[in-house]
């Protein structure tokens, strides 16, 4: 049977060229980078290269503003809760979205457990916040924004530039995961005029279990992690060497190839959309339908469940998401989809399908024979709907 | 995540649809939940002579809807009545943990479709 | 030139059979553990083997002890923190011992900015801590004891089963950090009678970038860093599959040959001090002569810095490390040294050699003739001592 991934906002497979940089540090140049003999130096000098690879691919002026991280979630709170504490002198108020991943949500929640008070702005119905919303909740108590810059479940990308424009003015530092759109879209730290940035290699073709920090020189800032002086005293523990040196690879490549493959995929994406509108009535498009990354695609099918349709699409060998919180156990439905306005029938019919690198023109016509039958089957088996 | 027996039953679900005129017809569930249920019967002699499923939920959800009508079918009223959400889920060879309440889903609805037939019976 | 490894306490290579497991997980089996769809099953079966592996050679009474934490000091702060947070009703202070490693006692120095208590318990001369001596530090608000199972630095094993004995008469809980440890010699959670333990998969020739956290059920506990679910909500963040797979597999491989191999390496470790002791005057024995980690030696050569030693020995193309924090740029010799009662003086001229898997006689015999030499060279050049 044929097999299509399409779930790379999930993860994505590693990149052969990366894997085989990485396989050198794991057996061969094993060594310990604290340690100051050859082996120790060796892989010091791996560690550097990739953050210089980091900081080459997001504009950043010195390797000293990139510090690894054991997640991208590590990172976000390395970036959220590290701004919160060392600021807690000047105010206890954060600013963040109802669109961002658990990783900043739960940073936020904790953050106001701990007495901070948070302000989590509404989304307009394609997802974004505006620069005008940002300005209005910011008080003089304000320490932190933390916006992504493109979303995981519905694509859409906020107009990051705009809002960090108005923290400037405010004297407010910002931060932005950039987690799904790092090696997708262009992310410039500078022209994003962002404090701190956070990433992470499995999003990218790098492996998981590694992610970093962007943070400007001069912010004010202080460890959440606490040990040896790795990472010059911001992240405690051995360095994940071999992983280090797997994101800084695959940064490199992505940003590279980042032009055409974003336009090979926007051209995939908006076919599907095409299609899928066409044939499938009770189909809602999610997210903006032009800020959006290239190869995300997702919708909600009125009537029928995410998992089921997932299980299904699974059988003809496609591997896709939903948001659809039924497949964790619990009933709601995803945040995000609630946020722009869905009712939670609704958005439990969310399919997600996300394409990248080993995606191809016959992949999408698959789906797109695929798809439809499914998506018929399943409305037969429902009591809702007009059936 | 799911046993080969639910994977068949969600791939190949038994009794799906709607019986028209039925003698009984429960629903459970609420959509904001994202499970909902609902069994129709036919009753002759007190026996289950046909029985079908409607169902919007997961993969479990799909499978306990196909397994219960099989069970149920052919049999009692009485009989019927005590199928046990247990019983679904280990017919099925098991459940994942989160996955128990869907099981719970497909034995109210049977029960709720039986009620209204009962109640149909003594009007 | 010869290359002989001598620094497996700083971190090992990754063994081949460990890579070869890991490689299929970062290019073919990529899925994320959390995606319901054949990828994400794949991995998910990985992962959860791995943690069968890892509760396995811990005996660790069920799987849902085990979470993986991204390293070993990661793991550190998720068990002393995430007691120390989840039990401030009872009380605030927490034991330790001056032996530990920065990532137990800067999680304490910590914890002590946040208004606990630590007491600090000092070493005998071999460095380790009493039973007599923890049951004297409990007071009626002790919450924690932490004291870990091995010394990286000086090799010697604690007597952790008389101090866990004291403790649960007591019944506070009791963390012992079992990196150096684990593979090592036999580490039995229920025979040590600790209620967490933390291991670290690059000293047991698994991968950096990956640890663990054992906790015994029924163990109040809350989680350090937020986000998504995963493993069982202790620790949020993709999975690093590949890092857990290879970690699940070293430790496997590390238990199974670990009582040939601790005899193998003890009589090297035997033979080195012996011959150097005899060769080399002022030499001082670092650590306990008998209850030491199998192939660790450590020694101070008087009136030399350990830098100048590492530095000489590198070019011989053997690498090897000091406790000298000089080589991390801070004039402090290693607070383990001090603390069993060496001068600073002393403390400098510190060596530490240990040997693994890779290791063979003929490493042995290349460094005992090249080590004389390079100490006479160096007491030559100081102005200390007899000459
Ligand atoms: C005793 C001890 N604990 C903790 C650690 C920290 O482990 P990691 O380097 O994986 O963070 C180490 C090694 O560095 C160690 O030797
Ligand atoms: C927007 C966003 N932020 C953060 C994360 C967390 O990254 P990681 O899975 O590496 O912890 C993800 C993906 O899981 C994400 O999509
Ligand atoms: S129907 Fe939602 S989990 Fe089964
Ligand atoms: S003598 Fe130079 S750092 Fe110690």
């Amino acid at each position: 049977m044929r097999k299509v991934y399409f779930d790379h906002s999930a993860t994505t497979p590693v990149d052969p060229a990366v894997a085989e940089e990485m396989l050198k540090y794991l057996t061969e140049h094993y060594g310990n980078p604290s340690s100051i003999h050859a082996f120790g130096r060796e892989a010091r000098k791996a560690v550097e290269k990739a953050r210089q690879q980091v900081a080459t691919a997001i504009g950043a002026s010195s390797v000293g503003e990139i510090s690894f991280a054991g997640t991208g979630t590590e990172a976000d709170n390395m970036a959220i809760r590290g701004v919160a504490y060392a600021n807690r002198q000047k105010g206890n108020h954060i600013i963040t979205s109802a669109a961002e991943h658990s990783a900043v949500l739960n940073c936020c929640k904790q953050l106001e457990r701990e007495g901070f008070t948070v302000t989590v702005l509404p989304l307009d119905k394609y997802g974004r916040v505006t620069a005008q919303q940002v300005a209005d909740a910011i008080t003089d108590k304000t320490i932190l924004i933390t916006i992504m810059h493109a979303n995981n479940e519905i694509g859409t990308i906020m107009p990051i530039r705009e809002i960090s424009e108005v923290a400037r003015a405010r004297k407010i530092i910002f931060h932005t995961d950039a987690v799904q759109s790092v090696g997708k879209i262009p992310v410039n730290v500078d022209e994003l005029g962002v404090d701190l940035l956070t990433l992470s290699g499995h999003k990218i073709y790098g492996p998981k279990g590694i992610g970093a920090m962007y943070i400007r020189k001069g912010t004010f800032w202080q460890p959440i992690l606490f040990g040896g002086g790795q990472e010059r005293r911001r992240r405690p523990g051995t360095e994940n060497v071999a992983g280090i040196v797997g994101l800084g690879k695959a940064i490199e490549l992505a940003t590279q190839n980042m032009h055409v493959e974003a336009e090979r995929l926007a051209k995939y994406r908006d076919r599907i959309f095409k299609e899928v509108m066409e044939k499938i009535p009770n189909t809602i498009l999610t997210g903006h339908p032009e800020q959006r990354l290239p190869g995300h695609v997702s919708f909600c099918f009125r009537f029928i469940e995410g998992e089921s349709m997932l299980l299904m699409l699974d059988m003809k060998g496609i591997a896709i998401s939903s948001g659809s919180a039924c497949t964790s156990g619990s009933l709601e439905p995803s945040h995000v989809l609630t946020a722009i306005g869905l009712t939670k029938e609704v958005a439990h019919g969310s399919l997600r399908l996300t394409m990248g690198r080993i995606n191809t023109e016959e992949d999408v016509e698959y789906f797109l024979e695929a798809l439809p039958p499914i998506i018929e089957r399943l409305r037969a088996m429902s009591p809702l709907g007009e059936g | 995540m799911y046993t080969e027996k639910v994977m068949d039953h969600f791939t190949n679900p038994r009794n799906v649809g709607e019986i028209e005129n039925a003698d009984g017809a429960g629903q459970v569930g609420n959509p904001s939940c994202g499970d909902i249920m609902k069994i129709t019967l036919k009753v002759e002699d007190n026996i289950i002579k046909d029985i079908k499923f409607k169902t919007f939920g997961c993969g479990a959800a799909v499978a306990t809807s196909s397994m219960v009508t099989e069970m149920a079918l052919g049999k009692t009223i009485d009989e019927a009545l005590q199928i046990t959400n247990k019983a679904v889920a280990e017919a099925l060879e098991g459940l994942p943990p989160a996955k128990m309440h869907c099981s719970n889903l497909a034995a109210d609805a049977l029960k709720a479709a039986i009620e209204d037939y009962q109640k149909k019976q003594n009007a």
